[in-house]
């Protein structure tokens, strides 16, 4: 019974872990996706955010600046797409893949800069990471193994409920879907399509940098070039995954962080299972695949997703 | 009309490039390095003797067929992400055949070549089968079977009887199935050169071919474009989708194939992507989708690679290169910044004709 | 019938557009064009299609900038840059396509931009659907609020419309061809309305391409050609054609001249056919149907009766339930598009952009759609291009297609030149069941002309034709025989020359024979 | 900072040696392996007045037009840094033969060009004795060992481990578990995290960057932790017990000073252990670890560089170890 708990405790805790930056970074890809603009560069704005959030701890000792670092240059990339794709009608798809290219090349190019040739940030203390408030707090076993994690996790829950309440309860959501789904009535009605999506897109880099920062500051403690790897893209995937709902987006995550803990806790001696690792490692791909396939079928985004809206064009 | 519309896009993009080199002109002078000194390093390690232009086709072969695997797919209407997983297999189904079979070269390596365009195309229909048969979006399933592709890579490498044994990689194939070219070897030295390029420029024009000239292609332009209306014109879209996905998915399988029977020779226990299907995007991006400027893109970006890591010769990061090369798609995309330039330099030049 | 101006006072100008012009890089939508309205009236703008109307509304509603002119709004005044200030000077717009957020609700549709509040900027719907219930009894104007809008009829999507206007206090009330979707007994509803909103003192500007509607609804009309306003008529001063002859520059017979049919073999027959909509419920109930060679065959019906379902299972986009489809005595239901193409159907869909055409393809390859893989355009799988140019070429001379360049793009020709690049390739594709659906919506009254012709040509060459219209005149006009279908069934069918309007009205409406 | 195609390096190349490095895809300050072999090369700048460069590899394909570029840059004496480039070398060094070349971790045995040499590393001996250190300290005897792959190298860090616990504390249970990948620091720390919770109170990790995520554990998590390649106390001071530390500079440094004095050992492989002071553990070591257990593990060192132990490196050994 105690190692069933056991178990369960670090598959909880496994998935929190790996869900964090997938829902930070999805809930950015709801925000810019349902404002219609196609969000291919979250990649590349997890990377920067994940580079600047390990680099300003590195510089300040101080995580939450550290993070807001992280929000800031993952928006200012975010900017560069906004500025490309809703300003000059670029093709969605490739000014995104542009910023995949840039913001890593910056990244890495600044860390050498900075820290005489390395790729990595130096490591930076625990006690300069994300804090852990519950750390000590609870008593050890299954609480503390799930809960006592660190404040980005919670944060992007926090963040989810927020996402939420901001798409389908304010007005600001309100135009935000109405301008990802026909925004040209939007217009009509006096709706700024491009100030609202500029503001989406925005924020969709913010919260990618966030993402970023959520690896580098609480998973691990330093940047380096493979740290994002291709979590990007996986976030995209959770937010078409979760129908472009933040709800939605969240559920993804943490089913994709649950298989990548599922990995782990199969590929425990405990278990036993004598199966290649290698296999055992296609586990949240595939589960995703099967999930997609018998529960979620068909999703459709938003309807002027990653089409050009041109004030004065029909 | 249609010329002038074709010079222009050529001229557009002729603008990026150099706008590219101009951003990562200004990185490098920030950075603290000389521009000119190191974009000289960079065109004389590139352009400078026989063997180094040797590597950079050698670079570019690979990236030309994952381009052209990523521009097909676009032109008919699907966003390939897949051809990273589509090239890992191509290179496994290569090797596997390359080691295994025993033959005359004039069976071995067509074999070799069926095989890894073969297992590519596959690979790649199973998205397209998702779409069509489930609606599944295939951006997320592409991406799923990347990961599951080098995984599926990675355990059949350490398969007993494949692998080396004592190592990270399998056997080499067998001399039979190599495509590499020996009696250039006077001219270009020691580059890999091999008959890959022969095969991506054959598969540039089939490219071209089949989506212009042929029944298929007009098929799959139409569902691309319009899949209701092609559906009205008797088109089997489900179908169309997965032949498009297949094609696809050959040639980025194809681009594994010259890899790995041209240069590497067997395949390894892979970490991450090696991110050819990614270059293979951005290379069918500056090519406009289009096979022959895929091929030139595939030239430039090899060139890139291969005369980029030269930089570090003078200390500098070669990551300048990522940055030159995401300038120079950002500008290819908001490719009205470049006409809003040229518009300026031609009021300069007192050209402007209304 | 004609309105008495009752509701015009004259003393009050509320819009006067002064010289407009408006140029779309070299081309000139607007050439200096005058308008003015006053308090109360209904004022029909008339012009062929793309002879500037919506731009010129369009410039009205803020959404395109003037690039010469005056506007007045109340005698002032009013530099309108953008919808906000329409909307502040009293301005609302019924756009030609209507401008409506599918997956919203009626009540969210109406409120956007002007949204009631509750604390943290969050919307608040109990007083959006409260105001929008007030305001849609105050006009009659009645709509389900909690509805989404993508599940409503088009007739109740255009009230939605006119509502969004109304609550933002609208007193001119644009609506640009706010007929064409429209059912027969909605667009008698909707000149109920617009005299119900005059007599509130609201002002219409009223866009429309039917010359009986202005008849019907408006108190002057402006006549605009090629962009240049030609004249502004008191309507009850003038009839039809001379509406219609100010509007093209030249005379226009409305009577369709036709032979009487020579019925041949029947081409068509369906049995008993049951089908579903998209919604999972039975569109069609065992539906029977005959069509013959050498006539057309109207079918007339409120929108939504199972015509669409009919076309889409004769065509093979739709499976049928159960039942029988049989051409020229071969079944083919529930077959494939390209099988049933082949068996001899051809068809002018109702949506043209989305079924009808490629349209990124150039017209040429839009010509041979179904025809890619006859002989004369393909050998072994290669297209044979040149072949196919001189094909198109054969089609744009003889259809009169504009302008005269095969490798234009479908996407830049107009709604008029895109529809005759349809009819173009199907009736060449010569088959021996045509079938056309809305074949004329949004038209003018000269291309009208033509696609009636080409039916009529169709027909007097031995084809079964088969017209689905919700446009009753259309269909008296043009049909041999008239079947109505109601609740996927075919209530009855009469001789197009015994036909009288009431009595297929009331069978539309499910009233006995 | 090193022109390699600068006409003055040419001429005083006759005089000052140059040596320059390939480094794998990992990047040349990677805070592992290919930063430790590039401190070496530094060293050699330092102390022998050597001249030194070098060039990083993206990806597996770069290592053959590297190892050009550099011949192109007349270097003395080229370095691959890591068995990947095995082959690389191996075909560089057959179409130069009047180039010198050397490979870390790779041993080509009787086809060894004499253009070539080899440089191997006992990972087995240093990884016996933090398996030692690990066997006394555990107090749940439950110990770990997280392998980055399932391959030769760490295997040899694997079987050197598990023999060094056993000897010490044969009650004492090893959980293995492999990342399977070196540059995944999430998993890596998932996994040690899953080990602690299951009772493992020491980890030895040997897993290159995805190790790095099992520091980041037993520093969240207050536990120890036995790092690899270099001495890794510096990521967690109260948590790196110890490390299995690979001396790739020293061996860099002793392989550049042979060539100044002109003995370079082309043909042949040097094989680093203890007694060559090629591998070792981490002197930080005494920092967390007992004395009386320092005195036990300086010992069991004295009796492997006297060859009275052999430790196993391989499965099979291992096993036939008993
Ligand atoms: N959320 C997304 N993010 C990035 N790219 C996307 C996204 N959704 C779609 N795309 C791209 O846009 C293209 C169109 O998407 P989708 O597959 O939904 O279109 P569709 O098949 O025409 O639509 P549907 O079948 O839903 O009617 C895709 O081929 C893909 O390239
Ligand atoms: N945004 C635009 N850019 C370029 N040309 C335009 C634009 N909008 C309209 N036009 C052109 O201006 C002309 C007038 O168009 P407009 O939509 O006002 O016609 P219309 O009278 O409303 O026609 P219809 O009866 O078909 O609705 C057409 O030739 C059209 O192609
Ligand atoms: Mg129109
Ligand atoms: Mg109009």
């Amino acid at each position: 019974m105690d190692s069933v708990m056991t178990s369960l405790a670090i598959l909880l805790s496994t998935t929190l872990m790996y869900s964090t930056p997938l829902i930070f970074t999805s809930l950015g890809g709801v925000f810019s996706e349902n404002s219609g603009v196609v969000n291919i560069g979250l990649e590349g704005m997890m990377t920067i955010g994940a580079f600047v959030g390990a680099t300003v701890a590195v510089f300040t000792g101080n995580p939450w600046m550290a993070f807001i670092g992280a929000g800031v240059a993952g928006g200012l990339f975010a900017l560069l797409h906004a500025i490309a794709s809703i300003s000059f009608n670029a093709n969605q798809v490739i000014s995104g893949i542009a910023i995949n290219f840039l913001a890593p090349g910056i990244a890495i190019f600044m860390s050498k800069m900075l820290f005489d040739g390395s790729t990595m940030t130096p490591s930076i203390p625990l006690d300069q990471k994300m804090p852990r408030y519950l750390n000590g707090l609870l008593p050890s076993g299954f609480l503390d193994t799930v809960f006592n994690t660190y404040a980005t996790t919670y944060l992007a829950f926090i963040f989810v409920a927020i996402a939420w309440f901001v798409l389908y309860k304010t007005r600001f959501g309100l135009r935000i879907r109405a301008v990802g789904e026909h925004p040209r009535a939007a217009d009509t009605l006096g709706i700024n399509v491009h100030k609202v999506r500029y503001i989406c897109v925005i924020l969709s880099g913010v919260l990618a940098g966030f993402g970023g920062a959520s690896m580098s500051l609480a998973i691990v403690s330093t940047f380096r070039p493979t740290l994002v790897s291709g979590q990007g893209f996986i976030a995209l995937a959770a937010m078409i995954f979760g129908k472009w709902k933040p709800q939605g987006a969240m559920l993804a995550s943490l089913l994709f962080g649950f298989a990548n803990g599922l990995v782990v806790f199969l590929g425990s001696p405990a278990i036993g299972i004598n199966i290649s690792e290698h296999l055992l490692s296609m586990i949240p791909y595939l589960i995703t695949l099967f999930v997609l396939i018998f529960f979620v079928g068909q999703a459709n985004g938003p309807a002027a997703n990653g089409e050009i809206y041109e004030k004065g064009e029909r | 009309m249609k010329k002038f519309r074709i010079n222009e896009q050529l001229l557009y993009t002729l603008l990026s490039i150099i706008l590219g080199f101009l951003v990562g002109a200004v990185i490098l002078s920030i950075a603290g390095f000389n521009p000119i000194e190191a974009y000289s390093v960079m065109i004389q390690g590139v352009i400078g003797k026989p063997r180094f232009i040797a590597w950079t086709i050698v670079y570019a072969t690979p990236l030309i067929l994952t381009g052209l695997s990523v521009a097909f797919a676009f032109r008919t209407g699907l966003f390939n992400i897949g051809a990273e997983g589509q090239y890992i297999i191509g290179s496994m189904a290569a090797v596997l055949v390359g080691y295994f079979f025993d033959g005359p070269a004039i069976i071995h390596i067509p074999l070799a070549i069926i095989a890894g365009c073969l297992a590519g195309a596959l690979w790649a229909a199973v998205a397209g089968l998702l779409k069509a048969k489930f609606g599944i979006n295939e951006v997320i399933s592409t991406i799923m079977l990347n990961w599951t592709a080098l995984y599926l890579s990675n355990f059949v490498t350490t398969i007993d009887g494949f692998r080396l044994p004592n190592s990270e990689a399998s056997y080499s194939i067998k001399e039979t199935a190599s495509i590499g070219i020996s009696f250039l070897k006077p001219l270009v030295g020691t580059a890999k050169v091999n008959w890959g390029i022969v095969i991506a420029i054959i598969a540039a024009i089939l490219v071209y071919y089949i989506i212009f000239k042929t029944t298929l292609g007009y098929e799959l332009r139409a569902v691309g474009y319009n899949k209701h209306a092609a559906e009205y014109g008797g088109i089997n879209v489900n179908k169309s989708i997965v032949i498009s996905m297949a094609i696809a998915g050959g040639l980025a399988g194809l681009a594994g194939v010259t890899q790995v029977l041209g240069v590497s020779h067997k395949i390894t226990i892979l970490a991450a992507a090696e991110g050819y299907g990614f270059d293979g995007m951005a290379v069918s991006l500056i090519g406009a989708n289009s096979p022959f400027g895929v091929l030139l893109a595939g030239l430039l970006f090899g060139g890139l690679k291969y005369g980029g890591s030269k930089l570090q010769t003078i200390g500098a990061p070669p990551e300048v290169v990522s940055i030159v090369i995401g300038s120079i798609i950002y500008f290819i995309a908001a490719s009205s910044i470049v006409k809003i330039l040229i518009n300026k330099f031609k009021v300069k030049g007192g050209r402007k004709n209304g | 019938m004609t309105t008495t101006k009752a509701n015009v006072d004259f003393s009050h100008k509320v819009v006067e557009m002064k010289s407009i012009t408006k140029k779309f890089g070299d081309f000139i939508a607007n050439d200096n064009i005058d308008l003015t309205v006053h308090r109360g009236e209904v004022h029909a703008l008339l012009g062929e299609n793309g002879a500037g109307k919506s731009t010129l509304m369009n410039i009205l509603y803020g959404l395109y900038t003037p690039t010469d002119g005056k506007i007045f709004i109340e005698g002032k005044e009013a530099v309108i840059d953008n919808p906000n200030k329409a909307i502040a000077l009293g301005i609302g717009m019924v756009h030609q396509h209507f401008m409506l957020v599918p997956p919203f609700t009626v009540a969210e549709n109406i409120i956007l931009g002007m949204e009631p509040m509750k604390t943290f900027k969050q919307v608040d719907m109990d007083k959006a659907i409260a105001d929008v219930k007030a305001i849609s009894e105050k006009y009659g104007l009645y709509v389900d609020p909690k509805a989404r809008v993508m599940d409503i009829t088009v007739g109740m999507q255009q009230r939605v419309e006119i509502l969004k206007a109304l609550y933002r206090g609208a007193e001119i009330l644009i609506l640009d061809e706010p007929t064409a979707v429209l059912t027969p007994q909605e667009i008698k509803e909707l000149i109920e309305i617009i005299r119900n909103l005059t007599k509130e003192g609201k002002t219409i500007i009223l866009i429309t391409h039917k010359l009986k509607e202005i008849k019907e609804a408006a108190d002057y009309c402006t006549i605009i050609r090629r962009g240049k306003r030609i004249d502004t008529v008191d309507v009850s001063q003038t009839d039809e054609n001379q509406l219609a002859s100010m509007m093209v520059g030249r005379e226009v017979t409305f009577k369709v001249d036709k032979n009487d049919a020579i019925y041949g073999d029947t081409v068509l027959k369906i049995e008993d056919l049951k089908a579903k909509d998209n919604r999972g419920l039975f569109a069609l109930n065992g539906l029977d149907l005959e069509v013959r060679r050498g006539e057309i065959l109207g079918i007339a019906g409120v929108d939504g009766n199972g015509q669409s379902e009919l076309v889409e299972v004769i065509t093979g986009l739709k499976k049928a339930e159960s039942g029988s489809v049989m051409i020229n005595g071969k079944e083919i239901v529930n077959t494939n598009p390209r099988n049933i193409m082949d068996s001899g159907i051809s068809n002018i869909p109702e949506d043209r952009q989305k079924h009808g055409l490629v349209l990124d393809f150039t017209v040429s390859e839009n010509m041979i759609l179904q025809n890619y893989k006859k002989e004369r355009f393909s050998k072994n799988g290669k297209l044979l291009d040149s072949n196919i140019r001189q094909f198109a070429d054969e089609l744009i001379n003889k259809f009169d297609v504009r302008p005269q360049n095969n490798a234009l793009k479908a996407r830049a020709l107009s709604g008029g030149n895109q529809q005759k690049v349809i009819i173009a390739r199907e009736v060449t594709n010569d088959p021996d069941l045509l079938i056309a659906t809305q074949p004329t919506r949004g038209l003018d009254v000269g291309a009208i002309e033509f696609v009636h012709k080409s039916l009529i040509e169709q027909r007097d060459k031995g084809k079964g034709v088969l017209l689905v219209s919700f446009e009753l005149d259309e269909i008296m006009s043009v049909s041999d025989r008239i079947a109505v279908i109601y609740e996927g069934k075919i209530v009855g069918i009469v001789d197009a020359k015994d036909a009288n309007e009431n009595q297929l009205g009331l069978m539309m409406a499910g009233g006995g024979k | 900072e090193t022109p390699a195609e600068e006409p003055a390096a040419e001429e005083t190349a006759a005089e000052s040696l140059k040596i320059s490095m390939v480094t794998d895809v990992g990047g040349v300050k990677d805070q592992s392996f290919n930063q430790s072999a590039w401190e070496g090369l530094e060293k050699a700048k330092a102390d022998l007045g050597i001249e030194i460069g070098y060039i990083e590899s993206k990806q597996d394909a770069d290592y053959e037009p590297n190892l050009e570029t550099l011949v192109d840059g007349e270097n003395d004496l080229i370095w691959g840094v890591g068995f990947k480039m095995a082959d690389a070398i191996l075909a560089a060094a057959g179409n130069y033969p009047e180039q010198k070349y050397a490979i870390i971790d790779n041993d080509y045995g009787d086809a060894t060009p004499d253009n070539v040499l080899g440089v191997l590393f006992k990972e087995e001996e240093p990884s016996y004795l933090v398996g030692l250190i690990a066997g006394k300290m555990t107090q749940s005897n439950k110990i770990g060992f997280i392998g980055g792959m399932d391959v030769p190298v760490i295997n040899r860090f694997r079987f050197g481990f598990l023999a060094g616990v056993k000897a010490a504390n044969p009650d004492a249970v090893v959980d293995v578990q492999f990342v399977n990948a070196f540059n995944d620091p999430a998993k890596g720390k998932a996994v040690a995290n899953q080990m602690y919770a299951s009772g493992v109170d020491i980890i030895f990790h040997a897993a290159g960057d995805s190790g790095n995520g099992a520091i980041e554990a037993a520093k969240e998590q207050n536990k120890w932790v036995i790092g690899v390649d270099r001495d890794q106390n510096d990521l967690a001071p109260d948590n790196v017990i110890t490390s299995a530390v690979k001396r790739v500079d020293n061996a860099m440094f002793n392989v550049a000073k042979e060539l100044k004095d002109g003995n370079f050992a082309g043909g042949t492989t040097i094989v680093f252990g203890l007694a060559e002071g090629g591998v070792d553990i981490a002197p930080t070591t005494s920092k967390n670890v007992p004395a009386d257990i320092l005195e036990f593990v300086e010992a069991e060192k004295q009796k492997i560089i006297n060859k009275e132990i052999t430790v196993p490196g391989t499965e099979e050994a291992f096993n036939s170890m008993n």
